[in-house]
């Protein structure tokens, strides 16, 4: 019998895989880019054949980082259900005014045409593809090198006096009090139960009771995590931290062959799916 | 009437079972306690004693054992697990994080009034509640809880678990974190609770002097296991023990055990001042 | 006492909430089991609108991007895979909590937090539909929808958490001799 | 050059607003210094205003009269505070409420970032800081896997990496269990013996003995000043302040009261041993003869 109570397991944040592929060897800047530059390709591809295509290289990526493609499938599973209603909202409902839109079927305001079977198939796959690079990047990158490597590619934007470095710190602070609330959490939940505490127990309809009834877990949840801001603060100012005020960098990324080749695979990649005129 | 009112026997529990962070924290632990006994477990962290004391309020199930609570068998499927957390009180570590109502009163009654009572009984339970800890009833009901001090929020955060009127009372840390004065009166506390109401308690603890002022008997874990129990005196005579599970002893104790390595002839178990003061004043001349 | 740009107080506080955005997002404490057509009312955005209301529009505004990218990187269904429908609409709630609860605080601090809890979480459901709208996920009728079943349950909820965690912390407390139950 | 204390502290008041009305006064014409190289203990209970105190050390709070100048850099003035802040280092209570990182080696670099320590000359500061309090092997370790012990001995860390003349602990034992408590101690004491100045506020009195001197606060003021051994013979006034005396000392005033030859200002095991030895030795010479 597991426990209801073990809420740390639950939290996927950082699903980072210690490997040592090429892709885990990535310079962040460089991962996040190419990450970047692809998804907006795989945004605006609408052909059959360009979606197999990035679908199969986002395959592939998973054999290059060394991890099982596994991962990336259970990524959808949830999914499924929602992706099954969705798409037959889609296929119902879309409408596209364009002379070569052929009508198959229609029933009143239903109908299903060329243009929105296209469209559900051209959405499943571009789903899958996104779910699986983005697992890949989370995958094989720890969410302290995604940080660092944020912050590097957006530091230009200093320039235009946007705190950069104020900004990957609040990132950085989120990250690191996740598992601590969780386990603050955990305690809490254990506690209340303890104390008598049930959840979800008022009539369907008496949103007001089912609300407060979650307030034992609520309240002190936001209180120690603002308590604990207060102290964090202090300590920040006490190590000398001024917002805004130049300092130092101790990571230093410096990329070599590799990322400048990832980068350019990934802009080859875009071209390939976005600008050949495929026939479907 | 020598039934133990608490018992346990081979109890196991695996963390995170049959995942990649699996981890096990009990690797059959035993122990047996009487009615209005107050038993201290100790040991060093990660030894399995938070984990131990959570399966005594159904928190945690026995995986593979047996726990056996005042007549209510824990393995059984059909376990009644609100009516053994009105026997059970347990106050977890930094209980007072746990407050939420804004007022006293409301956040001590919040358990009675879950267990459906009438508000009679239930404002009788507050106030005897709140009297055990040493909070008056008329005036501190209506005291915001954020106002409070440290140590008078984990006063209300008692009285919240005593409020059930639990047989047992278990306590991780009860004073982790307190001043001297604050840890002094929740000690008195926990003791007058114990001698003048019955009530069993059960408390883990790393501050030796604190266990030495309440427990009958201690119960030491190490990795996952208990490895011996005694009454503190017991416990604080053997040296071996102390060395091996690293125990902190009191600075009584410590003082009484460099005396008998020097040679001199001293009960090394006697851990209050005027015990010690007197052990050692036999060695000195007339 | 004004201070421009971010503080050390605002980077904390965008953190700590920040960080429990997240949380909520990957564990089920997010959900409140009401009558909903998703079968609950989430909280998640409420660190954003709580943010917003304590330290300003520009701490909603990145508590709102935490939130996003959480619920994005988090999704299970298409419609929060896209970063237009998970993203882009959280960056404004914190912005419409900002502008009610100032706009509110001089008449009464509790109706201006109420209200900000209000106009914050149905920013979100109407941000959140509009975009699905815009993307083709959804027609403009199951839309509207989704805005009047879940949107507005939500919004209650979000009311009273937000006042409860807001003058808690605040210290606004019982006002003046507030009687516990039990007197 | 005369010794010029590295810390002073002049007639310091200071008070918080409770409401637009109400204050409460929580500190009153406090006074004292530091000399370079002392281990200072401030002791008092919860609410005596000894965590203000500290407060006011590193220029975290500004006195509302009076002055704290650290090497002569008044506090009050805001141009210089990073100055003072990397002279006076400070150690809060809650281990896990100082870290920021989420790797260990990254929040030590947080506070060289932040006074601009060149990139060059930040890893070997960060090898020697995590060395100086045993926690090299978790340099890589996200600080959630640490316990209370070892993330309080990170903040510590991260501290001394920046090189301060001063350390202030204030309360960082009190969340610790007593294994976390006991490395943290040794640490400190290990500082000390290397010359760093060290004041550490507490309420445990066990905690004071190594110190060189005792500022006893109560109710704001400072109500008693001196050695530990000063200190700890003044049982009754420090229990009507709600502060413990060492059971050693308690033992050995118990002892001098039966045998006055006993001295009463033993105040740990070693010293309550080498009385009984001393005065038993005594005894059997003068059997012998």
């Amino acid at each position: 019998m597991s426990s209801p109570f073990e809420l740390t397991r639950n939290i996927t944040i950082g699903q980072y895989l210690v490997r040592n592929s090429i892709i885990h060897k990535l310079d962040p800047r460089f991962k996040l880019a190419s990450f970047a530059i692809l998804l907006v390709g795989i945004a605006i591809c609408d052909s059959y054949i360009g979606n197999l295509i990035g679908l199969f290289l986002s395959i592939y990526l998973f054999h290059l980082a060394s991890i099982p493609v596994s991962y990336g499938v259970s990524g959808l599973k949830p999914a499924i259900p929602f992706m099954i209603i969705i798409g037959l909202m889609q296929l119902f409902l879309y409408k596209e005014m364009s002379p070569d839109n052929v009508i198959y079927w229609q029933l009143g305001f239903l109908e299903v045409s060329s243009a929105s079977i296209k469209i559900v198939i051209i959405s499943v796959l571009r789903f899958m593809q996104i779910i699986f690079l983005s697992s890949i990047l989370t995958l094989s990158t720890s969410t302290t090198e995604i940080t660092r490597g944020l912050e590097r590619l957006l530091s230009p934007l200093q320039k235009v006096k946007f705190p950069v470095h104020a900004f990957s710190l609040i990132i950085t602070i989120a990250i690191r009090f996740v598992p601590t609330f969780a386990m603050e959490m955990e305690k809490m939940m254990k506690a209340q139960a303890s104390r008598g505490a049930e959840f979800g127990t008022g009539a369907w309809w008496q949103i007001i009771k089912r609300t407060t009834e979650m307030f034992p877990l609520i309240i002190p949840l936001f209180n120690v995590a603002l308590a604990r801001g207060e102290d964090l603060i202090l300590a920040m100012e006490a190590r000398c931290y001024t917002p805004g005020s130049s300092r130092t960098v101790y990571t230093q990324y410096k990329a070599n062959g590799n990322d400048y080749v990832a980068l350019l695979v990934s802009v080859g990649i875009v071209f390939v799916l976005v600008f050949i005129p495929y026939p479907w | 009437m020598n039934q133990p009112i608490l018992s346990v026997k081979d109890l196991t529990y695996v963390y995170m079972k049959s995942t990649p962070l699996e981890h096990q924290a009990l690797l059959g632990v035993n122990m047996e306690i009487t009615e209005g006994e107050i038993v201290a477990i100790i040991g060093h962290t990660g030894c399995g004693k938070s984990t131990l004391i959570q399966h005594f309020n159904g928190i945690h199930f026995p995986q593979t054992g047996h726990v056996m609570i005042n007549g209510m068998d824990l393995t059984k499927p059909k376990l009644d697990v609100k009516s053994l957390r009105r026997q059970v009180g347990l106050v977890f570590q930094n209980p007072e994080d746990q407050l939420f109502e804004k007022l006293v009163g409301d956040d001590i009654a919040y358990g009675p009034f879950k267990m459906k009572l009438p508000l009679e009984e239930v404002r009788e339970r507050v106030k005897w509640a709140m009297e055990m800890v040493g909070l008056p009833f008329d005036e501190m009901k209506d005291r915001a809880t954020f106002a409070l001090s440290g140590g008078q929020k984990r006063k209300v955060a008692l009285a919240g678990v005593l409020a059930l009127r639990p047989k047992i009372l278990v306590l991780d840390e009860p004073t982790a974190g307190l001043d001297p004065k604050s840890r002094r009166e929740l000690l008195e506390k926990i003791k007058k609770l114990n001698q003048e109401e019955g009530i069993t308690v059960i408390f883990v603890s790393h501050n030796m002097e604190e266990v030495a002022y309440l427990a009958d008997r201690i119960y030491v874990m190490a990795g996952g296991k208990e490895v011996c129990h005694g009454t503190p005196e017991e416990i604080f005579t053997n040296p071996e023990i102390i060395l091996q599970h690293r125990i902190g002893t009191p600075e009584t104790v410590r003082t009484l055990h460099r005396l008998h390595e020097e040679g001199y002839a001293v009960n090394t178990g006697r851990f209050r001042v005027e015990d010690a003061s007197t052990e050692i004043r036999k060695l000195l001349p007339e | 006492m004004v201070e421009r740009g971010l503080t050390v107080r605002k980077i904390v506080i965008a953190g700590v909430l920040g960080a429990i955005a997240i949380l909520l997002g990957v564990t089920r404490i997010g959900y409140i089991p009401v009558p909903t057509p998703a079968g609950n009312a989430t909280i998640m955005h409420i660190p954003v609108i709580i943010g917003a209301i304590m330290e300003g529009w520009g701490v909603g505004m990145i508590i709102g991007l935490i939130f996003g990218v959480s619920s994005f990187l988090n999704a299970t269904v298409v419609l929060f895979k896209d970063p237009l429908v998970a993203i882009l609409p959280r960056l404004l709630i914190g912005v419409f909590a900002y502008i009610t609860y100032v706009g509110l605080k001089n008449f009464n601090q509790y109706v201006a937090i109420g209200m900000a809890g209000f106009v914050g979480s149905l920013s979100n459901t109407i941000l959140v539909m509009t975009m699905a709208v815009v993307q083709n996920y959804l027609v403009p009728g199951a839309a509207i929808a989704v805005v009047l079943t879940q949107g507005i349950p939500e919004a209650i909820v979000s009311v009273i958490v937000t006042l409860a965690v807001v003058t808690t912390w605040k210290k606004l407390g019982p006002s003046g001799k507030q009687k516990s139950k039990i007197s | 050059m005369a010794n010029e204390p590295l810390l002073q502290v002049e007639d310091v008041s200071y008070s918080y607003k409770i409401n637009s009305k109400e204050t409460l006064q929580v500190l009153t014409d406090v006074s004292f210094s530091v000399q370079k190289g002392e281990y200072v203990a401030i002791i008092g209970h919860n609410g005596s205003g000894k965590s203000t105190l500290s407060k006011l050390l590193n220029g975290i709070l500004v006195p509302e009269k009076g002055q704290v100048r650290v090497k002569n850099l008044l506090t009050s003035d805001r141009t210089q505070i990073k100055e003072i802040r990397r002279t006076v280092g400070m150690v809060f209570q809650h281990p896990d409420n100082q870290i920021v990182a989420t790797i260990v080696e990254d929040d030590i670099a947080f506070g060289l970032e932040n006074i601009g320590v060149p990139h060059d000359e930040m890893d070997a500061r960060i090898t020697g800081a995590l060395e100086a309090v045993g926690m090299s092997e978790y340099r890589y370790r996200p600080p959630h896997h640490l316990s209370g012990g070892q993330k309080q001995r990170v903040a510590i860390a991260g501290i001394l990496a920046m090189q301060p003349e001063c350390l202030v602990l204030d309360e960082a034992t009190s969340m610790l269990d007593s294994y976390g408590r006991d490395d943290v101690l040794a640490i400190m004491r290990k500082l000390h013996e290397n010359g760093m100045t060290i004041i550490t506020v507490t309420h445990h009195m066990n905690e004071v003995i190594e110190a060189d001197r005792v500022i006893v606060i109560a109710e704001g003021k400072i109500a008693m000043v001196g050695s530990p051994r000063e200190i700890f013979m003044r049982q009754q006034e420090l229990e009507s302040l709600h502060l413990d005396v060492p059971d050693c000392s308690r033992i050995a005033k118990v002892l001098h009261q039966e045998v006055s030859s006993f001295n009463a200002t033993a105040m740990n095991p070693e010293e309550i041993v080498s009385e009984v030895k001393r005065l038993t030795h005594v005894n059997q010479e003068e059997s012998k003869s």
